[in-house]
């Protein structure tokens, strides 16, 4: 069903937690669908320092959840706004079809974590 | 490293048991005829038909021309309420089933209610049980059929379908029951409980898949839902799945005599790791109902966490299970079983069945309850929905 | 004594190939999971299921989305017909088939029929042929689906199918063939043929009893005939039956890897036995077309002498044939095939198929060119209608 | 399908043939519904002293004229017009209930002669 990488960041997902006195935090997805995503942002001179994340879903939602905080750590706020959910699968070395949204749901949640940064900027 | 293997998902499908395998062999290419053929080739084949057929029959405690063999429990579900409802709508197009019925029985519905039939679905309390009271108040004159499931394919409960079929006959309505998950967990005896139709596949039993009965009480009025040659006495045609019914014969035939040890056994299992997970494991709930419920079932939610998630991890350590979260099942919501016992969706989501068989053991049992518990901790620490509070209690 | 026994009863059911079984058999008891499940059992079984379904479409020149399983050929065929029928009667209710396909598309009209439905039963001519010109004059605005046989089970005629489907195209009509006898004996590319839908049956092509498979061309809209779980892409509900399927799919690339081989053994076999029994029987008619023949194909009527009579004559010495004799069928007429190629009663009554197979050689023509002749002899003698003249020549 | 009784008789029918200078000859059956059964009778102070019949037919019709005209040789023509389909069932141990109408056709085939006789008789 799922690959190998996928597998590996579902057992050993990287930047698990929660930061304290996070810059920015991003929830997203509902307990409805299944899946809830919730990142907390550590930003210094317009650079994601850190960033840790819990997500309650299922494994392709972890997997995702993992790679995508490895590939903004370290990347301005620019280059983790572009990241889209497509990198995210092509990372992850592929998902299957039905568990896509996941990706989708890993956009979504750095983007809303950023936009949290923002709104607590000004 | 050789990785234990403990496979406690005996209601999604069960191995072959051995003597039902070899029961089967010789029918592949030693006795491989056509039953329907004169020479000696399709006697044999037509020998070893009838004689499975009586040994179905008499596990049901039906007469043999009462026994059809269908390609599988859903073919036996669609066929029977399609049959029925078609055969009769001079009569009525009312049919009234449950919210928690299997999707055999209930896409059968939704596509009825397409072509002009009316379908009521019963509610099930917090336990999954229905109502005889609700049942009684839902016939209506235009009412041909009620067909309601044994027991529950997710939570294990056993419907009172005997009481059910008693109502039905007043008023001289047919009745149909899904036993696919019943048969081999529950006696079943078509004539006590007074039921007209009655569906079972064999791959639930330790017989082979593709393959399924149903059970038509002499003097019922159905359709065919195939048509074609003169096979199962012009209702079911299609060359006969000779080394399958062979099998499916067999098969019965095990679950009805073993079959008050086999409870006894399941049960023990069952409370066994039912009591174990309730001690090891908090934020934690038991889905169906507490005694009215098949000797193979556990299904539990896991408060916090997937069913997905959870499935995967088990399996990794060998254990193989199932749960009703949408992830599982490729749709977008969860069990709509679960749903109509009343559980919120993160609950639903966080469910797992473990459903035992024979082949399981007490070992079996304690491995679960051994690799459990990690496993739930480590994905409610990655879970937004769950806090670890000071002094390490756990709470929301 | 060990009895010879020589099955030339092909067409009716053939023995598992043992390669077929030797993949079938781990399907039973050890990965015996749930195609459907997430753990490693349901994980091996899918992986099972995707290799079968891709040697399929291969066999048939498919894309594997485009092969479904089913539980037989007859239910392949049901399901293409009602399901065409019911999912495009806003366009049109008209169907068109011929008089002679098999029971499993022939009752599936007469049951449309009942329904609204509106068919066209074409004409064969002496040989089991249609014309391509009745059928197009037979199309009408109305018509939404035109089904022919590839090959005729009983007499072996091969249609023009290739034709018949561009025809079909041209007029937009959807083109359905049931090539259950035709698989394994002729070559078989979809694409190529440009059919619509296509039913083939594992029983026929040395593999498993109890599964068929429906070829739907990609964006062919058909009701299901099934309802129920979310199995074949929700188009075919039911628990996968995975060792048929895996036998299915190990018999169809077996069948097209040595189709040609195949097809040069059957014809050598058929065409000894043919001129046999005109060199050694007098007052006998070879039924079907003398070219457009399966390879495995031979079908005579053996005037003044009844079928059954025959078959059970030839059983006694081993052989196991078939016959389009009423007798044979339980039903009160002879084979509505024989029928619709112009033979009398009498005659068709006195119909014998020796359908050859992979299992059969040489020296079971030579067999049954042996013992057949003296039971014609004394099928004859005891028979009203045969008349021995002086001299010891048979006439009339 | 059949018990022994009727293989045996199917195998080795008695009284297989015709009488040239036949008392009475009975003809029941058409080739339509493929059985014919052609009874012959010789006939001597009211008993049955000859009978042979010839069948188009299957096993169970080749059987029922067997044993039919077994039972009734040597007996008088009122006692031959007393058998009924159910005796030549009873005496074929049995037969395949979509083969009963073949045992009819026996009691059929010996009235239908029986009459024959009578007719040439007046
Ligand atoms: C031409 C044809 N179509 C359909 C069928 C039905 O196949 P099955 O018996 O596997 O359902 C058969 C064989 O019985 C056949 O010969
Ligand atoms: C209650 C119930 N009904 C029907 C079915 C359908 O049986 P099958 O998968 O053999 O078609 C199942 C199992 O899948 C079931 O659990």
């Amino acid at each position: 069903m799922y690959n190998e990488t996928v597998m590996e960041h579902f057992t050993n997902p990287r930047n698990v937690g929660e930061i304290e006195d996070a810059d920015g935090i991003g929830e997203v997805g509902s307990p409805q669908c299944g899946d809830i995503m919730k990142i907390f942002l550590k930003v210094e001179d317009n650079i994601i320092k850190d960033i840790k994340f819990k997500t309650f879903g299922c494994a392709s939602a972890i997997a995702s959840s993992s790679i995508m905080t490895d590939m903004v750590k370290g990347k301005t706020i620019e280059e983790a706004l572009a990241l889209t959910n497509k990198d995210v699968v092509d990372a992850l070395g592929g998902l299957p079809k039905p568990k896509v949204h996941c990706s989708v749901l890993a956009e979504e949640a750095i983007r809303s974590a950023i936009e949290d940064y923002k709104k607590k900027m000004k | 490293m050789t990785k234990r293997r403990v496979y406690v998902d005996n209601s999604a499908t069960t191995p072959v048991h051995p003597q039902v395998l070899e029961e089967m062999l010789p029918f592949f290419n030693e006795n491989f005829g056509n039953p329907s053929s004169v020479h000696s080739f399709g006697r044999q084949a037509k020998k070893a038909m009838d004689k499975a057929r009586e040994r179905v029959a008499v596990a049901l405690g039906a007469k043999t021309e009462e026994i059809f063999f269908t390609g599988s429990g859903t073919e036996a579900d669609n066929w029977a309420v399609k049959g029925v409802a078609l055969a009769n709508k001079d009569k009525g197009n009312h049919i009234i089933t449950t919210k928690i019925e299997h999707h055999a029985l209930l896409h059968t519905c939704e596509y009825l209610e397409k072509h002009g039939f009316e379908v009521t679905y019963l509610d099930v309390d917090e336990y999954g049980l229905i109502s005889l009271k609700q049942l009684e108040e839902a016939i209506k004159d235009s009412t041909i059929l009620i067909s309601i499931m044994f027991a529950n394919n997710e939570i294990g409960t056993i419907q009172p379908i005997g009481e059910a079929a008693r109502i039905a006959k007043e008023k001289e309505i047919y009745f149909h029951t899904d036993s696919v998950q019943a048969m081999g967990n529950v006696k079943i005896d078509v004539k006590e409980l007074g039921v007209d139709l009655l569906s079972i596949s064999g791959h639930k039993i330790m017989g082979p898949k593709g393959i399924g009965v149903l059970y038509i009480r002499k003097g019922v009025r159905l359709d065919n839902l195939i048509h074609g040659g003169a096979q199962e006495r012009r209702r079911r045609p299609g060359t006969e799945n000779v080394a399958a019914v062979v099998g499916m014969g067999k098969a019965a035939q095990l679950a009805t005599e073993n079959l008050e040890q086999h409870i006894r056994d399941m049960t023990s299992l069952r409370d066994k790791l039912i009591n174990g997970i309730y001690e090891r494991i908090p934020h934690v709930k038991l889905n169906g109902h507490p005694t009215e419920r098949l000797a193979n079932n556990v299904n539990f939610s896991f408060e916090f966490i997937e069913g997905e998630a959870l499935l995967l991890s088990l399996d990794m350590v060998g254990i193989a299970a199932s749960s009703g979260s949408a992830c599982t099942s490729g749709s977008l919501d969860p069990s709509h079983v679960l749903m109509a016992i009343g559980l919120s969706h993160e609950i639903a989501h966080g469910s797992l069945r473990l459903s035992l068989g024979e082949i399981n053991t007490d070992e079996d049992v304690e491995y679960i309850l051994e690799q459990l518990p990690p496993i739930v901790e480590r994905l409610r620490s990655l879970s937004p929905l769950f806090k670890q509070c000071e002094g390490g209690k756990v709470s929301v």
